[in-house]
Order: structure tokens, then C-alpha cells, then sequence
């Protein structure tokens, strides 16, 4: 039933979903824990800004996107002199639109979480001679770890979702940018209703997989601390 | 291969075309699609296709006009029609059935879509225009969807999209009614491969394609029956 | 050494002054009502708090002044918090070894200590699974096995049942000849025989530092409230009686017997007597295991609630209170400006024995 | 330069983002509260099942809402006898597919905050005589008021910036349906850059503000635990 | 009354079983070891936990049985933890006017209960801003101003200063002659002071419940060993010396004298004799406040550490111990076997003075 297309989308998608949720980890804890504990007047602003792409239409965000990847920006421009290749309709800048577009979705859980975080045991860290960073790897990291899962399981099914911005600045070329979302929106568009039904219970079918699976493992989690 | 960027609603006729001439040829067409207008910003960004086909003039000559697309080479490769469907309808459908038709109705967006666009011509030309309360389609396949689903009992569409899911209780519309509805397509100047592209706007305007173009509901210039 | 001028203020009020300096040896004990400052005293100390400006200087060490501020964590030192704050993510062994994370050397094993410390069955619980004294030791390891050079203990007995005190009480005081500690109580008993050296904290501020004793005799301090049961007197030191370990004395010429550890030197001593434990007599009483005998001037003859009396004895120029029942008021027929003797055992004036 | 459609889209957009916020905000408290409470083996399942308009493209989650509120279905169907009027193409239908769509922005700080809520307090509440519900008003309400500011001004904003739902299901009725959004994504296509940049940046603008207020008021409030 | 027989097992292990009963009136003390399981005991008569089985009756109410399970709120206690629980989200007022929101009657007012545990000063602060002691003190204030018909206190003392556990011990032994309280505490001290009945609990198990003394007294019980400082021996009543308010009894036909509250019925007691409040005699000593002479035999001599020694001493069929110093041993010349005279002052038999 699904096109040969449909599995390279699949395949993309989950590639790109996958590196997504990989950086996002990588440079959202730091973001967060910063966001969470600085006094910087300007930090509200850039709170504001991380929170952003939740407010704007993907495809408004996707359209600046695509003006600012142009060759003719300085971004854009600057990308093509270092690489020789355009940002826009690229799997590396489909990868920056997503990680711009889920950061709030991996950054709000884990910035909620450490504002919760008792701060009593950052100072029992600190008497132990943990240093800041050693505090965040080993006391911090491992009592939120709860946090870091729903955080990236976030991330992971926002950009598996993603399709507004994708839809402006991959181009929809197949294998290269052609995402399962934009697929399964082609087939919404061109009435091929059997696959796109395929699609989305495939789709759905795998996100309550993962998350029923993450959830189910966070409740063994949490459940021993209703117990406790 | 050659990136072809296709405006949604010929996607489907599109595929049937390339596979063909990927048979004759050997030369594969990769196709990209979207709506007209968001096709338009990519190329404007400098997407790497190679061919635009737009679904209506407007874009297609401002790409032209643009240092995107090649001068000289625009061309129509088919010509729209609409149809005013009510899938629901007790009677046979005809041009009695949408004068007397009251409510609401689906159309495509006028502003975005050029079926849109015709739809208001056509009602407008038939003094219809304020018989009716609208809901708006961003596409063609959006509006089609509107009744298809149920959830609107009739609505002026593509008479392609009719032709492709077999849709019946419809009235066409004659060509008359309305201007043109022109889908052209230009060669884009980022294109390293512009004499494939050649071949291929050539075998797109071939005779066997336009009769399998017309068989889809559509018009054809060349050759109007 | 460890000096400190150290102050807080808040709304242009100060909120805390801490100011002096102690030798760090052994124990040196914290004292002070609940509210007194004890808790915010340990958190500039660690570098918890770091809101105070002034100078803090430790083990030869500047730890903070105008340009300075050393972080906790190159502090080394080790702290029990007056609440057990162990992490909830981790169960006791976890605790216990994420404290080692970056030891340098211990003087304990972690095995060592759950022996000592008697928590051995609960290495495997969770934290919320440890009653309030079991995490109370799971903490005290915790900080000791930091390896620390300096131990802060924030109420370390207070959750902590007799047994247990008994055997940690010992413990910590052996462990103190290779570690100093600074040690807050509300105890006077644990004061008295952890340490030799006490800062005593009143209302923000360092009232006073010094031997426990003496402070407690000390009128002027904000310690008399503890002192209505008994009165602190002055001892002139005569001669020390090493075979029984045992200072001879003098209360206005008149001989005392004062059981104690050997003093480094021959110094004048104070040392309170508690009143329950005089024992007053119309005559001289021989042939008993009563030590004391000091001849004394009834000065004043208090009723109690709970059938007893105090009186207020003057043995000269000082003074020494003693409760009895009415009873033997009556039986003794005693009476304001009698001449009666006051004895006291020897015992009863070593400050605390377990 | 902004047309009156464009205004009506505003207000419009305003008005739907409110009532979806304030609708969220009764219903995913008890929801938010059960998901983090129960025992129950189904919980992973319903929790995922909230997730899920995070993972499917909003133009295909669209998709099946339009199905489904066909009058021919079960929904759609009982909607028309009992009101005589369709779901899709309406402001209640909007407000329900918002309300869907917002869900999981709503859910999830409130469920994180409620999970990590030290149960000693839900205790002593206990042992003052409170019973579940003055619990939870008394006691748990006021103790993660900065989630549930979180979680409005996500719903708030993730409504505004909804697109691809709408698109579907609204059907771009001025006054009725036609949505911000859509009015953006309308200039965009239409080439009108100069409406387009000026609804963004009042959007960006209107949104910065919000979060800036918000995330400022949360500020104070975490400077505190900080300072504490 | 208390009617109780709870069982929690986990993995097919018993780990606590509470059966036993008691009247509610006044203060009835909780003793036990750090792990005994004695805040388990108050989460399960405070409905907390679940997971025991057994039935639970309280004030002629049942509060769990097989079919019944009462929930915590409407149990109508008051509940002190051993840690104090403040909400951190509002100030120590807000905390307390919290607690009064279901509150029907309150014996008290909040002004009141600030003037009577001196925290007036302290309303307005944040919980975070508060020394431990001073959050103990609002947490007590908390659970009696929701008007319990039973209060439950855990170790409500042990973070708090003696100044303060004088102003609240009082309080609370007043507070329950409106209030029935039952009181975790591992202070001794506080047992004989507030409470006629103790329950002992012992691994997981109510080992014992009775009068403290009794119960202390007994060298069967996991209580025994606290009683190396001293040894119980038992009284058999004579008569009651009302002018005096002491007891007069026989130790093994020997007349003694222990001050004490008047008792209800003239009935035997059991009395603890602390070994170094005993002082020895070769010969009787006269006109002195020593009340009580009993004639013993020396029966062992012990040496302890710091240049002290413990006798055990016979007095016919009962024992006491003594602890005297090296010195006044070679003085009197004590040796095994020899008779001599035991002095204990009628003021160290009685329990507690504060
Ligand atoms: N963060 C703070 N901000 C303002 N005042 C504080 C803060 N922490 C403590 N205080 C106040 O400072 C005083 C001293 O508190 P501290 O905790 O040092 O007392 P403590 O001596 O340890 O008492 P306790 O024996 O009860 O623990 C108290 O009156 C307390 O209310
Ligand atoms: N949730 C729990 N699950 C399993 N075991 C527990 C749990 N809570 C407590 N225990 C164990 O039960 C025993 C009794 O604990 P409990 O807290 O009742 O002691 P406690 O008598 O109050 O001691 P303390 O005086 O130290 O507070 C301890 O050994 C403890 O480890
Ligand atoms: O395919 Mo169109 O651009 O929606 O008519
Ligand atoms: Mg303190
Ligand atoms: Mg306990």
C-alpha cells in the first residue's frame, strides 16, 4: 500500500526526529538550568524568545526561516560561503527549524523541574565538593531524570509532528526533505485517503508505543514516590 | 532526474506522467509538491528545482519575470476546469439546480487558489454571487473536502478531482463563465540541467500527453476540443 | 585557627554580626536558644551564604574578605545539616557513596562506619524508607566519610535515641583528635563532655567564647537562665592529685575536692554546683563518701513549689544554692544566718559522665 | 494597512484563545491531577492519548476532526439534531478542536508539577482536616500556582499560533473562522509582505509582552525560592 | 480509649505488629529505639497509612476494620511530625491560619498560642526564613489550632533549646488535661515529667504498655539497658505524709522517704535509684538533709574509667548501685562484704524537676 516514497519519509523522519532530540538534549539542560536560576535582567526576554515558536503559525515561522537560510541573508549567505551549499531545502537546515521549533517543548520541562528542584541539596552537593558542573551530572541529572524523559519524548513527537515549517523550507524533495508529515499531508491533499489513513494509524500507533512505554516507565518512577 | 515542483492538485496526473516518460526515457523526475504560492516563496528563496508548475498564471509569469525563472520559457501545459458538485443532490445536477441552490456553499479561496478565483468569476457572472454564504478552502482539495466529508452539501471544485474519485451530481461549468483558468509552467534558472527540462516540457505538451492530460479533466491548448 | 568578622545586614538593620576567633582542635561547641543565629553562623561558615561581608579566615586559610570568596566545595569541610537532607533519588549506600565522589582520603570506610554507626541492615533502603534517627546517621557518615579538613554537625543527637547517642557520643569526640569539629547543641550535657571550648551565640551575635564551664558561670552572659538550679563558684587551684585524678582547691580557704581530667596546668577553676546535689548537716559528718564539706552562712530560705526549698548558702564572698525537702528544713531547723556545712560528693561535680 | 478582516481576525483570534485557556484550565487540573495520582492500568494509555496532538501534524489531526464532525458520524450527527447548526465551519468547533489541540501544552506542567509535589504536604493538609478536593484547592493550587501560569500562557499562546487545525476545519468564514493565523498565512501567500511583516511583528510583539509579563511575575516568585 | 491490634507485612514478612490498648487521658508517652517504629505507629493510627490490616478504634469510634477505613481528615487529629512540614508557600501566619479553616472549636487563639510559645515576632516571616527550632514551635502551634479530639506529637521537642522546652513542657502537660495526647519522645526526662502511661515499642512491636516507672523498672524490657546509671527497687508503701507530700516505705523492712505527687491510693512503688545520687557511710551520719539511710552489704566493687568505682550494694533482697570516687574508696576503706551505710537525699528519688 505505502510508496516507496512513504518509507524514505518514514525513514528521514525518524532520522531528523532522532538528531533533533539528540542536540536538543545536548544544549537544552544548560539553557534551562541557566533560565532557571539567573538573575540577568534580560532573562525574561530570553525566556520570551525560547517560548517563541510556540506563539507564531509554523508556516509564518517556516516563511522567516526561509528569508533569513536565503543565500542573500547574512545566515543564509554566510552557510553557503563556509559550505558551498544552501541552508534552506537541506536536511542541516531542516535540523535547525526543528531544533529551533521544539526547543520550548524541551526547555519548558526541564526549566519547570529545576525551579522545583529543593534547592537544600544543591548546597548538600556543594559541602560533598561537587563544583557546579559536577552538581548538575551527578545530583541534579539524576533526580529529574523523570523530567529529561518526558522532556525528550517531547521533543522527539513535536518534530516527528512538525510539518508547517518543514513544508516551507524542505521543499518536500523527496529522500532529502520529504518528511512524513508532509507525506501524509500530500496524501490528505491529493485525496489518497487509504494511505494517508495508513499513515496516521501507523503514526499514531508508534507515539502511543513510545509514549505509553515512556509514561509507563515514569509511573514505576513515580509511583514508588506515591508509595514511599 | 529532473526536480520537478508541482502545485498540489496536478500532483496526482503528474506521477501518472512521469512514470511514463521515466519508461521512455529512462530519466527520472523527482516531484516536489505544495501549494502554488508556497512553491513560489521557495523558488524565490532559491530552491533547487528545476521545473515550476504552477497552477495558474500569475505566479508562474512573476517567476518568469523574476531572475528565478528563464524568460521565454513559460509555458501552459493544461487549462482547469470546475464543476458545482452536490454529492447529496435528490435530482440529476444542473445549471437549474445552482441557481436555485440556498446556503452555504464551499469554494477555494479566491485570494489563494486560482479554481478559487473562477468560482467567484462564474458566480459573479450568474448574478450568484450573494445567494450564498461561503466556507473557504485554502486549496481546490481542501474545498473538496469540505463536501466530500459531508460537512457541506455542495461547493464549486475541480472537475479533475471529480474525474479521479468518481464523484457524481455534478454540473460543469462552461469555460465561459470564467476566465481561464491557465496552469503554467517555467523553467527555473538554477536548473543545471535545462535541456532535459527541455525534453521534458516537450513531452508534457506532446500529444499523447495532453490527450491523457485532458482525459483527467482538464482542458488542453493546443488541441480544444 | 579560625577567625571571623563577619556581618549581615537587611533593610539597613543588621541582622547578624559574628565576630572572634577560635583554636580548631577538638570540639568547640555552638551554643545558643533556638533563633539565636547557631544555623546562619554554619552557613557562612560553609560558604552557604554568601551574603555576609567581612573576613573569614580558617585553618590558615582566607576563606573570604573583601576580595575572597572561596566556594563551598573548596572548602573542605564536611557538614550535617540540622535536617538530614538525604537525596530522595538514591537509597543509603548510594548516599554514602556519592559522598566519596571526590574524597581524597577517608579515615573511614563506608563499611567501617555502618558498623560504628549501627546502620549496617539499612545500607539497601531507600531514604524514605530510614526512620528520623537512621537518617540522621546515614548524614553524619555521609559527612564524615567527605574526608573533610573541618566538620560543621548542626544538632547532629537531636533526632537520636539514648542508645544511639551513647554510641555516637564517644565516637565523634575520638574522632575529633583527627578532625576538628564545631558542634551545635541545645544539650549542656553533650556540651560538657564533647568539648573544651564553646562559642556561645545570642540574639546574631558571638556573646562569648571559651571553656563551657566558665561561660556557664558566668552571670553576665545570656546563659544565666540555666544557672537557677545552681550556682558557679571559683576555685583556687592548690595542688593536682594525680593517683585519684583529682584537683584540691580552695572556695574562700576553705578545701575542695574536684573530680576531673588532668588540667594542662595549675589554673584557678569555676565550677558549678548543682543544688540538688548539696547536702546540708548541723554537724560535721565523718566516716561517708561525701568529699566536700564547706562551712556556710544561710543567706536566704526560698519555698518551691513541690515541697522543697532553696536556700541561698554564702560560703564567704561567694554563693552556692542547695534544694532540699521541707522536711529536713524542718527536721534541721534551719534558719536565715544559721552556720550549717554544705556538703557536696565529689562526683556530683564533674560536668557530665555517660 | 491592516484590513478590517484583518482586525476581525484579531479579535477573533483573541477571543478563541481566551475561552480555549480559560475551558483548559478547568478541565486539565482534575485531569492533570488524576494522570499524576492514579494507579490505574490504563493510566500510560490515557496519558499518551492527551499527548497525542503533539505528535500527529495539525493539518491531518484537522483532517479527522473534519471527518468526525461531519454530520454524517456520530458526533457531527448528534451536534447537527442538537443544534441544528455543523460543528465544522463554527466557532464552538473551532473552540473544541482548540481545546484538543491545546490539551497537552495544559496537561503536561501541570502533571510534571503535580508529580513532583512532595506528598508530606498533601499529609499535613490530611491532618487539617482537609478532604481531597480542599486539598487541592488549599493546599496543591497555591503550592504550583508558577506551573499553572506556565501552563495558561502555553495554552493561551499555542492556541494563537494554531494553524493547521484551523485551516482544516474553519473554513475561513471572516468574523467566524478566519483566525490571525490564517489572515497571516493569507498575506504571506497573496505576496502582501508588507501585512504580513506587520501582523507578525505584532504578534511577536503582543506575544513577547505576554511571556515577558509572565515569565517577569514567575521571576519574582522563583527569586524568591532562589534567595530563600 | 485506644484499641489497636494493626499488622503490615511486605514480601511475607512481618514488619510491624501494634496490638494493645490504652485510656486516652492526659499524655500518654511513646518510647522506643531510633527504628523502633514509632512514627509508623502514628502514621497508622493517623489513617496515612493504608496499608495495615487489623482493626483501629479510637474514642468509642472505629476508625479501621475490615470494612472500615476512616480517612485522615475526618479523624479529627492534630498531627506534629517529626519534621515541621511548613508549607513554604506562606509565611508562619499563613500556615497557621490554614490549619484553622476546618476548625471548629480551637482551645485557642493564634495571638494566644504566639504569646504562650514565644513566637509573636515571628508571624511574619517566610517558612524558609525560620531556625528550626522556631519551626517547630509554629508546626505545634499548627496541629492545636485545628481543635484535634486527639493529639499526635513526634519528637515535638527534639530540635528546641531548654529555654524552650521549659516554656512548652509545662504548656503541653496543661494543654492535656483538655487535649488526650499520645507523645513520641526519646528523652526520659520528658516521659516521667508529662505522662502516666508509656507504650514501649520495641522492633516493629508493642513491647509494653504501662506506667513509665514500672515499665523502666522492669529488667525484662528492651528498657533495660538504661538502667546501668541506676537500679530500680521496689517500695512497699507505709503511709502518705501529707505536710510534706512524701511517701513513706520499706525497702526490704528499711524505712525510706521518696517526695513525690500525692498518689491516688496508698499503694507499693517501684523507685530508681541513680547510682551517683548514693552516697556511703561507715557510720550513721546525723543531723544532715539526708532523709533516707538503708543498712547494705557491699557486694561487688567495680572499677570504672575516670577514677571512679561502682558498688553493687545488698540491702536484703533488693540491689542498688553506687558510684563513688577512687578516693573515697581507699578513705573509707570499702571492702566486698562489708556492712555499711547507703544515704540516697529524698530529693534525687523523685523523677523529674525542671
Ligand atoms: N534566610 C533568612 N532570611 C531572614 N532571616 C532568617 C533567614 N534564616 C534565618 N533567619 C532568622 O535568623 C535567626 C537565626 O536563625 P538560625 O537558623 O541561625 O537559628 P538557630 O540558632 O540555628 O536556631 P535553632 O536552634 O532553632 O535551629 C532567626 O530569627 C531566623 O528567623
Ligand atoms: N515506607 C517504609 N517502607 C519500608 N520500611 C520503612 C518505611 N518507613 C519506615 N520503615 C522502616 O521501619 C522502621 C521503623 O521506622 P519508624 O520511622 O517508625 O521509626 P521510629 O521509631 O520513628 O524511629 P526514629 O526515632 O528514628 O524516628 C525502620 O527500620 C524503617 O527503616
Ligand atoms: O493547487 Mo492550488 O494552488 O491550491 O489551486
Ligand atoms: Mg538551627
Ligand atoms: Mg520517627
Amino acid at each position: 500500500m505505502l510508496t516507496e516514497l512513504d518509507y524514505s519519509a518514514i525513514i528521514l523522519t525518524f532520522k531528523l526526529a532522532g538528531l533533533t532530540t539528540l542536540i536538543l538534549l545536548i544544549i537544552s539542560p544548560p539553557l534551562a538550568w541557566w533560565l532557571a536560576r539567573s538573575r540577568f535582567v534580560l532573562r525574561p526576554f530570553i525566556e520570551a524568545l525560547v517560548a517563541l515558536p510556540l506563539v507564531l503559525p509554523p508556516t509564518v515561522l517556516g516563511f522567516y526561516l526561509l528569508i533569513s537560510f536565503s543565500p542573500d541573508n547574512f545566515i543564509g549567505g554566510l552557510w553557503l560561503r563556509l559550505t558551498g551549499d544552501t541552508l534552506a531545502f537541506s536536511f542541516i537546515g531542516l535540523l535547525i527549524a526543528s531544533v529551533i521549533y521544539s526547543l520550548p517543548f524541551v526547555v519548558q520541562p526541564l526549566q519547570s523541574a529545576f525551579v522545583n528542584l529543593d534547592k537544600d541539596y544543591l548546597e548538600v552537593a556543594a559541602t560533598l565538593g561537587f563544583n557546579s558542573t559536577e552538581t548538575f551530572y551527578k545530583v541534579v541529572f539524576p533526580m529529574v531524570l523523570p523530567s529529561f524523559i518526558i522532556a525528550g519524548a517531547l521533543g522527539f513527537a513535536h518534530t516527528v509532528g512538525e510539518f508547517g515549517v518543514v513544508l516551507m523550507i524542505g521543499g518536500n524533495i523527496p529522500g532529502e526533505t520529504q518528511l512524513l508529515s508532509i507525506a501524509l499531508f500530500d496524501h490528505v491533499e491529493t485525496l489518497q485517503y487509504q494511505q494517508a489513513h495508513l499513515l496516521s494509524f501507523g503514526l499514531l500507533a508508534f507515539s502511543m508505543t513510545l509514549l505509553v512505554l515512556i509514561y509507563g516507565v515514569l509511573k514505576k518512577r513515580q509511583q514508588r514516590m506515591i508509595d514511599a | 532526474s529532473i526536480k520537478v515542483a508541482v502545485a498540489s492538485n496536478f500532483k496526482t496526473t503528474l506521477i501518472e506522467i512521469a512514470a511514463l516518460y521515466e519508461i521512455e526515457t529512462g530519466q527520472k523526475i523527482l516531484i516536489s509538491s505544495a501549494s502554488t504560492g508556497i512553491l513560489y516563496h521557495q523558488i524565490q528563496q532559491g530552491a533547487p528545482f528545476d521545473l515550476f508548475l504552477s497552477a495558474d498564471l500569475k505566479r508562474a509569469k512573476l517567476t518568469e519575470d523574476s531572475n528565478k525563472g528563464v524568460s521565454g520559457s513559460r509555458f501552459t501545459y493544461a487549462q482547469g476546469r470546475i464543476a458545482f458538485w452536490a454529492p447529496k443532490h435528490a435530482d440529476f445536477v444542473n445549471a437549474d439546480t445552482l441557481q436555485k441552490f440556498k446556503g452555504r456553499i464551499a469554494i477555494a479561496n479566491p485570494k489563494l487558489a486560482p479554481y478559487g478565483l473562477a468560482t467567484e468569476q462564474t458566480l459573479n457572472n450568474l448574478n450568484l454571487l450573494q445567494q450564498f454564504s461561503y466556507v473557504q478552502g485554502a486549496n481546490i482539495s481542501q474545498t473538496y473536502q469540505f463536501i466530500d466529508s459531508g460537512n457541506v452539501k455542495a461547493g464549486f471544485v475541480a472537475y479533475s478531482l471529480l474525474l479521479e474519485h468518481q464523484g457524481r451530481n455534478f454540473f460543469l461549468i462552461p469555460t465561459s463563465y470564467h476566465q481561464p483558468i491557465l496552469q503554467q509552467g517555467v523553467l527555473l534558472t538554477g536548473s543545471k540541467k535545462s535541456l532535459e527540462v527541455y525534453n521534458f516540457m516537450d513531452y508534457l505538451t506532446s500529444t499523447t500527453i495532453q490527450r491523457l492530460i485532458r482525459s483527467k479533466g482538464y482542458l488542453t491548448i493546443k488541441y480544444v476540443n | 585557627m579560625l577567625k571571623f568578622n563577619l556581618k549581615k545586614s537587611a533593610q539597613h538593620k543588621l541582622l547578624f554580626h559574628f565576630q572572634g576567633q577560635v583554636e580548631l582542635q577538638g570540639i568547640c561547641a555552638v551554643f545558643g536558644d533556638s533563633g539565636a543565629g547557631k544555623t546562619s553562623f554554619f552557613r557562612v561558615l560553609a560558604g552557604l551564604d554568601n551574603t555576609f561581608c567581612g573576613s573569614l579566615e580558617c585553618l590558615g586559610k582566607t576563606w573570604q574578605d573583601n576580595a575572597t570568596f572561596i566556594k563551598t566545595e573548596k572548602r573542605h569541610i564536611g557538614m550535617v545539616f540540622q535536617e538530614p537532607r538525604l537525596f530522595p533519588h538514591l537509597d543509603a549506600l548510594g548516599n554514602l557513596k556519592l559522598a566519596m565522589k571526590k574524597t581524597v582520603n577517608s579515615l573511614y570506610t563506608i563499611a567501617e562506619l555502618a558498623a560504628l554507626l549501627d546502620f549496617e541492615p539499612l545500607l539497601n533502603k531507600k531514604t524514605q524508607q530510614l526512620s528520623g534517627g537512621q537518617k540522621q546517621r546515614i548524614a553524619i557518615a555521609r559527612a564524615i566519610l567527605t574526608g573533610p579538613d573541618l566538620l560543621l554537625m548542626d544538632e547532629p543527637m537531636s533526632s537520636l535515641d539514648q542508645h544511639s547517642r551513647e554510641l555516637l557520643l564517644p565516637f565523634i569526640k575520638k574522632l575529633s583528635e583527627r578532625i576538628p569539629i564545631i558542634y551545635i547543641t541545645h544539650s549542656m550535657q553533650e556540651v560538657f563532655y564533647l568539648s573544651q571550648k564553646m562559642i556561645l551565640i545570642n540574639q546574631g551575635e558571638i556573646e562569648s567564647i571559651g571553656c563551657p564551664q566558665s561561660l556557664f558561670l558566668n552571670l553576665d552572659l545570656s546563659l544565666a537562665k540555666h544557672n537557677h538550679s545552681g550556682l558557679i563558684v571559683n576555685v583556687q587551684a592548690v595542688h593536682w592529685d594525680d593517683e585519684f585524678s583529682v584537683l584540691h582547691g580552695l572556695i574562700d580557704q576553705q578545701t575542695i575536692l574536684v573530680a576531673m581530667e588532668k588540667p594542662l596546668s595549675l589554673e584557678d577553676i569555676s565550677i558549678k554546683i548543682e543544688s540538688k546535689d548539696v547536702i546540708l548537716a548541723t554537724q560535721k559528718l565523718e566516716f561517708s563518701s561525701l568529699q566536700n564539706c564547706l562551712r556556710v552562712r544561710v543567706e536566704q530560705i526560698e519555698h518551691l513549689p513541690t515541697s522543697s526549698v532553696l536556700l541561698t548558702l554564702n560560703t564567704g564572698n561567694q554563693k552556692i544554692l542547695a534544694k532540699i525537702t521541707i522536711k529536713s528544713l524542718y527536721e534541721l531547723k534551719l534558719t536565715v544566718n544559721q552556720n550549717i556545712f554544705a556538703y557536696i560528693k565529689a562526683m556530683s561535680i564533674s560536668a557530665f559522665d555517660s
